[in-house]
């Protein structure tokens, strides 16, 4: 409850506070990381929710219910590291109506909150939506080029999922035994026919898959990246996606395990072949944040298809991969703003030798761009490791596959690397100042995260693994397969 | 009204019959005619339409009810009517016709 | 002592720290001491672990802690030191430390000393895990990081673009090979379930495991091996990589992490006995590529190519005896190899400090009287490589060759003709350089000197351990009782190969002489032609006909750029043109411009027209009532 | 019952006082007409018996004041006071328009209470017929003029088309009472189902209905009248008509034929009816250039949604209903305010007009976007509140139906949208609007209601505790 509203409150006073307003909203921001991180020194291992707020809300059935478990302690985590790491990154933005932007940024904060703590059917999409609300303004208001069309795109393409995952959401509440109710369980005790689960999944896929996104429903995805400002791109691509990874998990494959043998060959594929025709695409981009966007797709399918085979290296790999792919994604996308506020370009053609003039800049950049190709000590490996052994042992050909993808992926990422920052000083780069001091705070807490996570990913694994093996129980159970 | 009165002589469904051909007479000149006042002058051949039918029932069933209800319809329609000719009036003075057709420009 | 092996590890990361965080702010001398220290202390550590393994034939193990936990699987980081290991061990800090102090004279006045030394000491790091890890995880640890030093330390000089191309080209052919070794560990973690060394060989060893799982693992591993160590078809890598700093060459691209393929094949000798068929395709491939890489090294008239082909043949030529099953001779040769490829890159840098930058022999020659010990330095390094008899490269070519010819005559045919080989483009290499009339311009000459103190003594240390690197392991026939030292010392590790075949000590002697016979023919053809008649080597341009192929290398590089570079980089092109652009956005738009264009079409409806709105409407009731009456 | 007396005596007492005088000097007397007459609501709401002296007024039942008449009446009362509170008319002499407004109100009230046939025509009619007048008030102006006479023409061709549907459903069932029929109905069942009398009446009834309401297709009417007539009536129309109109819609098909016999035959033609007009609403609100106009298809596109309540579960689908209205008299309000605002500056409604006016008035440019998430159905507005009760009350009936209102909604975020755009997003210079103090009120009310409800819905369905008849 309190993660919800602090970020909330404070992105009302932000928005009102004018100048101190960065401040306001970086103090709220913190508070409940430190709230965050409150609760996870309280936290009991094991897999019942903790920390449970429930209060009736719409009606008797539909409460305003709150918990957390590893799972979503792991993305809770996330999302208040992150933001602040955004807010940070943006104290010294001088754009127009800056402080509307913190606002919507820490208030954007309380509503990934909200997505991730809820227990409550209706409370997810509501929260689900609310999160869509703030970076879809931060895009519109701040992006550049064609910003609004490419915003609007994402904005109903995300609305059409999110209506049909309210449209499956209200079929099992209407379902559930008298009085309905949308609490998480009575939704997981619904039993549905073939038929019905197929239709009911296919909303909920429909709405996760378009955020993810997989494969032939990300059309919105590099538009929108490379459209809109750096704030609104580390937002979506660092934490909102995994609202979808984390609603794969936590509420598509409980909700209908009776359609486990229908979604997941067809999830593992989109997620397999999304690999490598985001690598594919990525190798030949010049747009650095377009690059970044579709090797963002090639991850994410991996982890789609991480989570699709059901076992528990897959599950346990998505859940860390998620918090890696998060830290690395904003990392770049940060990195590629500061590109772009000093050189005035992201074009990889135009770039080079930038490292030799900001030399401090090139080490965290490195350290990214090697978290992302999933070196092994830094965050990329482990969960890339278990997300690969998983496909491998779901099917070995998925696996070959997918593995490709560490090749692909060095090679744009490198060609990332070479070209914006190795070379010979091009181009108007002959006067890149290094980090200023809040780039550096930024890129430093990113940077002890990518080590921290790539040597000790056990405590991750740690904290989401009973969560990760009660939910395939109840999966696999419901399905009949013996695991 | 007595039970062998002369709405008994005759079967319910001529009335019916009656004024649903009052009912569509009127509401075809309401399609195919373009003058504003012939407009009005068929939709109340429709409503006398559905008076009668009423009436028809209304002795038919011994309930009174449906008479009252003509009562109604009647003083309504006048008012109707009233206020109907009101804004012909309003409209002829601006365009000096009562042809409805001229009316397009509002549209899309 | 059990805190010995996490030291080891420790030392060069502490190292790797320093340097590289307050490194930019130390002088010069102390950066670079820095640096060497922590190998040095990773050194003496290891002589220490030496002598207990020496005492201890079971090894030791360190648990850290546990790096992955899921489900059933388990992965700790854990370290091991068993005598494969310790050998390992101190061929990596040994020459390790020889190269660090090296490049503190060969380094200096570089802009970025400290990152040089940073790098260096991370790639230490990397490669004691790689060779200390307890189990396959930790390998493939050290197996990635070392190819990212490598990458880092190719790119070193990264403001020219070529450098940073062949940095990439590195790391993304290591990455190829990388996953294969993966693949391959995800099949033993599905056939053992696990990856600990002990409980994959101990299970492998039982012999009741599906054999052609085994056999794919093999091969997978092989993969890995392969990008790593340079071989047919990942093998392009390792000459561009010569853009580095030379210490860098000496030190990974020859000595150490190069061989990380032959050590990962040792490793796993449990499971390759299991696997014939892994074992003739290492066998096949590794004498492919040294036939190949020493055809290529003839005509390359860049010193460090020529070092760098020669490494790739050298390499082949350990695989071909890992083929064999003859896995001390590998380590063997693998161990002699580090010295005097060490000993030439470090003498060709030191050729190189001198020249000012110059690589290309063709200006070089007559260096003899500017640079004595660098000259003295590297005949004994040719002369090791080449086989003169008695020194370390003799006793070590010679014993991969017995095993072959036990093994199959025909690879050993080939082998003597690589062996050949290696000794003419080595000795080509040598007159043309040092020998001969100077080439270089009048400033090259003018500057022309003998390297400091820093760069001489490690190649004179390098030099004597050519020359007596073969003690290590001497044949019967020369050492009587002293014989096959380091074949008792692996043991342990590599078992006795059940049913050996002995050959006599005649046929061993026939086969030293041919070696020898060869040798002395190569060295009279070289001399007479390079330094009797003073033929300088044609450039590349100038080359014709075979010379022509050869100088440039087969054209692999071709090949693989229009085989596999381009088709990817279309397939990009085109994926992102065609189904991205074109194809699906364009869909998604469409689905959404359709509803627009259906309100277009309806504006037309409302045309403002009361009677039409009149018939619509009737004719909807008509519908509406009649629909209801009738259905 | 009071305050339907209360607001026809005061509107009397309105016109008369008003003679000759600004019409914005009478404003404030309506506006305390329509609080005294909101305050008596929780009144009876709590009292729930009907007194004698109402019987004696209204005789034999024809009107049952019971709770879903006045929670109803309250809606319609709040939503008409948003309409008289932002339009304040400077310019208008004589209080004429003012009476108007409030004696259509009184028929709006008559359709929230009617238990008989008689009442639901007059209640009709006396919301049109000030309507016509109202929609012709600007005399000199031609679209004014036209709006008037094609609202005048439909609708009485429509009274006329509904008249005939109550004659049949007279015949086929022998009353006129609403709860004789309920009974009757169900009985018909033993004699081979209703006759055709009977089922054609309900469905001209129906239509009837549905050109109120702007229903396709008998929704050619109003984007031609809201966009000629000015900006008060069309808010009037969009709002109190139309929650009126349903009122009594669903009073007449969940009550009177709410039996699974005549719910069998009216609600397949419906549901179709539904549909179409949410798809219609929408794509042609997508074609639109001009904001008065966009507003007029979207509000054809509400009424589809709104369609739904009347085919669910009645005993659910009432209070989503209710909220739905509220939610969409609030946004309504705000979005028209704002649109008067601008036409005043720029003489029209042109989406171009509206270029850069979020970034010259900030706190109207988040009421509208406000206005606008509330109308797209956004959480957490009031407007999500209502969609999403109608859907899950509809849900178990038309699930087809559901999903094509799902993706209306999905296509209307692209117009609704297009206002943001233009108001944000150029970066032409806006005119600066400074609202009058009371405006300020009422959009801070408009406001309020949209966010508490949004936040906290069962502010409005905890009332479902109680009973409703």
């Amino acid at each position: 409850m309190e993660l919800i509203l602090i970020p909330i409150i404070a992105g009302v006073l932000a928005a009102l506070a004018g100048k101190q307003s960065r401040w306001v909203a970086l103090a709220g921001s913190l508070v409940s990381l430190g709230i965050t991180l409150f609760w996870l020194a309280g936290f009991r291992y094991g897999a019942s929710f903790q920390y449970v707020f429930d209060k009736a809300w719409f009606s008797q059935g539909i409460h305003f219910r709150t918990g957390v478990d590893g799972i979503s302690m792991v993305l809770l985590l996330l999302t208040n590291i992150l933001v602040p790491v955004i807010l940070l990154s943006a104290l010294r933005n001088d754009k127009r109506n800056a402080a509307t932007l913190f606002a919507l940024i820490v208030g954007m904060q309380g509503a990934l909150n909200g997505v991730f703590l809820a227990l409550d059917g209706l409370m997810f999409y509501i929260f689900w939506e609310l999160a869509l609300i703030p970076v879809y303004f931060i895009c519109a208001l701040w992006g550049e080029g064609n910003a609004f069309r490419t915003t609007l795109k994402f904005f109903i393409y995300t609305f059409i999922g999110s209506l049909a995952m309210l449209a499956s959401l209200i079929f099992l509440y209407s379902r559930t035994p008298d009085p309905s109710s949308f609490g998480y369980e009575a939704l997981l005790a619904v039993n549905l026919n073939h038929t019905e689960a197929i239709w009911v999944g296919a909303g909920i896929l429909l709405a996760f898959a378009v955020k993810i996104p997989m494969l032939p429903l990300h059309s919105w995805q590099p538009d929108t990246y490379s459209e809109a400002p750096a704030q609104g791109s580390m937002l979506l691509s660092g934490i909102m996606l995994k609202m979808g990874l984390y609603g794969l998990i936590r509420w598509f494959f409980p909700l209908v395990p009776e359609a486990l043998n229908v979604f997941g060959p067809v999830l593992i594929a989109s997620g397999v072949i999304g690999v490598l025709y985001g690598a594919l695409i990525a190798i030949r981009q010049n747009d650095m944040k377009r690059l970044v966007a579709f090797s963002s797709l090639s991850h994410v399918g991996l982890i789609a298809a991480g989570i699709a085979t059901v076992s528990v290296e897959g599950m346990q790999g998505a859940v860390l991969q998620m918090f890696t792919h998060g830290v690395n994604v904003v990392g770049l996308f940060l990195a590629i703003e500061v590109i772009q506020s000093r050189a005035m370009t992201r074009n990889l053609d135009a770039l080079g030798g930038i490292a030799k003039q900001a030399p401090v800049f090139a080490v965290f950049f490195l350290l990214l761009v090697l978290g992302t190709t999933a070196v092994p000590f830094t965050n990329g490996f482990p969960g890339e490791l278990l997300l690969l052994k998983a496909t491998f042992g779901y099917k070995a050909v998925w696996g070959i596959l997918a593995g490709i993808t560490i090749i692909l992926c060095a090679v744009y990422m490198l060609r990332m690397y070479q070209f914006s920052m190795l070379g010979k000083p091009s181009g108007g780069i002959y006067l890149f100042p290094d980090l200023r001091w809040n780039e550096w705070m930024a890129f430093g807490i990113l940077a002890l995260l990518v080590l921290w996570t790539g040597l000790f990913p056990q405590y991750l694994l740690d904290l989401c693994g009973p969560a990760i093996q009660k939910t395939m129980k109840g999966i696999l159970d419901s399905t009949g397969v013996v695991s | 009204m007595k039970p062998d009165s002369i709405f008994h002589t005759v079967e319910i469904s001529h009335y019916i019959y009656l004024s649903c051909v009052l009912f569509c007479i009127g509401l075809f000149g309401v399609l195919f005619r373009r003058n504003a006042i012939v407009l009005l002058m068929c939709i109340e051949l429709m409503l006398n339409a559905v008076n009668l039918l009423f009436t028809a029932f209304s002795s038919y069933m011994g309930d009174s009810s449906g008479q009252l209800f003509v009562f109604f319809v009647m003083v309504v329609a006048a008012a109707e009517a009233a206020v109907g000719l009101a804004i012909l009036v309003m409209m002829f003075r601006n365009t000096r016709t009562t042809d409805v057709s001229f009316l397009s420009n509002l549209k899309g | 002592m059990m805190q010995n092996l996490a030291l080891i590890i420790l030392s060069p990361l502490a190292g790797f720290l320093i340097t590289g965080l307050i490194g930019k702010r130390l002088p010069e001398k102390v950066t670079g001491w820095l640096g060497s220290l922590a190998v040095l202390v990773s050194f003496v550590l290891s002589i220490s672990v030496f002598n207990q393994i020496a005492a201890n034939p079971a090894g030791m193990h360190q648990k850290l802690f546990t790096f992955l936990s899921v489900g059933s699987l388990q992965i700790d980081f854990a370290l091991q030191a068993d005598r494969l290991t310790a050998l390992m061990m101190l061929v990596v800090t040994g020459i390790g430390f020889l190269i660090h102090v090296y490049s503190i004279a060969y380094m200096h006045g570089d802009a970025g000393f400290y990152k040089f030394f940073a790098y260096l000491n991370l790639f230490v790091f990397n490669m004691l895990v790689l060779i200390m890890g307890a189990n396959f995880l930790m390998l493939f640890f050290g197996w990635e990081g070392v190819g990212l030093c490598s990458y880092l330390l190719i790119g070193f000089w990264y403001e020219n673009a070529e450098y940073g191309k062949a940095a990439r080209k590195a790391f993304v052919m290591n990455r190829i090979g990388d996953l294969g070794l993966l693949l391959g560990l995800f099949l033993i973690i599905f056939e053992f379930g696990s990856l600990d060394y002990h409980t994959v060989f101990e299970a492998a060893a039982r012999g009741d495991h599906n054999l052609g799982v085994i056999t794919a693992i093999c091969i997978l591993l092989f993969v890995g091996a392969m990008g790593k160590s340079a071989q047919i078809p990942l093998y392009t890598w390792l000459p561009d990589a010569m853009a580095g700093p030379t210490p860098v060459s000496a030190l990974i691209h020859a000595a150490t992490m190069v061989t990380a393929g032959i050590y990962l094949v040792v490793r796993c000798n449990t499971l390759y006995h299991f696997a014939p068929v892994a074992q003739e395709l290492i066998l096949y491939v590794g004498i492919a590529t040294s036939i190949l890489a020493a055809l290529i090294g003839l005509k390359q008239n860049d010193i460090k190519k020529v070092l760098a082909y020669s490494t790739v043949s050298q390499l082949g030529l350990m695989f071909v005896a890992l083929g064999c099953g003859a896995y001390t001779a590998a380590m063997f040769h693998l161990t002699t190899h580090a010295f005097f490829k060490a000993l030439l890159f470090l003498g060709s840098g030191s050729v190189i400090h001198g020249m000012g930058g110059e690589q290309d022999i063709r200006r070089m020659g007559a260096l003899k009287a500017s640079m004595p010990l660098t000259f003295w330095t590297f005949l004994i390094g040719t002369l090791a490589i080449a086989g003169f008899p008695f020194m370390s490269g003799f006793f070590s070519k010679d014993e991969i060759l017995a095993e072959v010819f036990v093994h199959n005559k025909v690879v050993w045919a080939l082998a003597v003709g690589s062996a050949l080989l290696t000794s003419i483009y080595m000795l080509r290499l040598f007159f043309v350089t040092f020998l001969g009339s100077f080439r270089g311009t009048d400033e090259q000459k003018h500057h022309l000197h003998e390297s400091p103190w820093m760069m001489t003594v490690p190649l004179a240390i390098l030099a004597i351990l050519s020359i007596g690197g073969g003690l290590l392991n001497l044949p019967e026939i020369v050492g009587g009782g002293m014989a096959h030292t380091l074949k008792h010392w692996l043991e342990p590790v590599t078992g006795k190969p059940a049913g050996e075949h002995a050959i006599s000590h005649g046929t061993e002697l026939a086969l030293m002489g041919v070696a020898v016979a060869m040798l002395l023919g190569a060295w009279l053809y070289t001399r007479n032609k390079y330094q009797s008649k003073g033929v300088v080597p044609e450039a590349d341009e100038a080359q014709e006909g075979t010379g022509r192929l050869l100088s440039h290398k087969f054209y692999v590089d071709e090949v693989y750029d229009a085989a596999i570079v381009q088709p990817v980089n279309t397939t990009g092109e085109i994926l992102y043109e065609q189904a991205d652009r074109k194809g699906i956005d364009r869909i998604v738009n469409a689905l959404g411009n359709l509803w627009v264009w259906l309100g277009g079409l309806y504006k037309k409806v409302q045309n403002g027209n009361l009677e039409y709105y009149l018939i619509f409407m009737v004719a909807g009731l008509i519908l509406i009532v009649g629909f209801n009456l009738f259905r | 019952m009071r305050s339907l007396l209360l607001i026809f005596l005061g509107a009397i007492a309105i016109l008369f006082a008003g003679l000759g005088k600004k019409e914005i000097r009478m404003l404030p007397w309506a506006i305390a007409l329509l609080l005294g007459a909101l305050v008596f609501i929780p009144m009876d709401w709590i009292a729930n018996e009907q007194p004698d002296w109402v019987n004696h007024i209204v005789p034999y039942f024809m009107m049952v004041f019971d709770r879903s008449a006045l929670a109803f009446m309250a809606v319609i009362i709040i939503a008409a006071m948003l309409v008289l509170g932002l339009f304040g008319q400077r310019e208008i002499t004589g209080s004429d328009q003012l009476g108007l407004i409030l004696f259509s109100l009184c028929g709006a009230l008559i359709l929230c209470s009617f238990t008989h046939m008689v009442m639901l025509f007059l209640g009709i009619e006396a919301l049109s017929i000030p309507l016509f007048v109202l929609a012709g008030s600007r005399k000199k102006d031609l679209r004014s003029n036209e709006a008037a006479i094609k609202y005048f023409l439909m609708g009485a061709f429509s009274t006329a088309i509904f008249l005939m549907g109550c004659a049949f459903v007279y015949g086929g069932t022998g009353t006129l009472d609403l709860s004789v029929m309920q009974r009757v109905i169900p009985g018909s069942a033993a004699m081979g189902g209703m006759t055709g009398l009977a089922k054609t009446g309900v469905v001209l009834l129906m239509t009837g209905l549905c050109f109120k309401i702007a229903a396709v297709p008998f929704h050619f009417w109003s984007p031609d009248v809201y966009e000629g007539s000015p900006n008060r009536t069309t808010l009037f129309m969009a709002t109190v008509v139309k929650i009126a109109s349903f009122s009594a819609f669903f009073r007449l098909f969940n009550f009177a034929f709410s039996s699974p016999l005549a719910h069998g035959n009216w609600s397949f033609v419906l549901a179709i009816l539904a549909a179409a007009t949410i798809l219609v609403g929408n794509i042609g609100a997508l074609a639109q250039r001009n904001l008065k106009r966009t507003m007029a298809y979207s509000s054809i596109a509400h009424a589809g949604y709104m369609l739904l309540a009347i085919l669910a579960n009645p005993l659910e689908s009432f209070w989503a209903l209710i909220v739905y209205s509220l939610a969409y008299a609030g946004s309504s309000a705000v979005v028209f305010y704002i649109l008067n605002k601008v036409q005043e500056k720029k003489g029209n409604t042109e989406f171009e007009s509206f270029n850069g006016f979020g970034r010259a008035n900030r706190w109207l440019g988040i009421l509208l976007i406000l206005a606008l998430f509330s109308m797209a159905g956004i959480p957490v507005t009031a407007g999500f509140a209502g969609k999403f009760l109608l859907f899950s009350a509809a849900f178990t009936g038309f699930k087809w139906l559901v999903i094509v209102a799902l993706l209306g909604s999905a296509i209307s975020i692209a117009y609704y949208f297009r206002v943001f755009r233009h108001a944000f997003l150029t970066e032409a210079d806006g005119d600066i609007i400074k609202p009058e103090w009371q405006d300020s009120v009422f959009l801070a009310i408009a406001a309020t209601v949209l966010l508490l409800i949004g936040i906290w819905p069962a502010l409005i369905t905890g009332l479902q505790l109680f009973e409703l008849h």
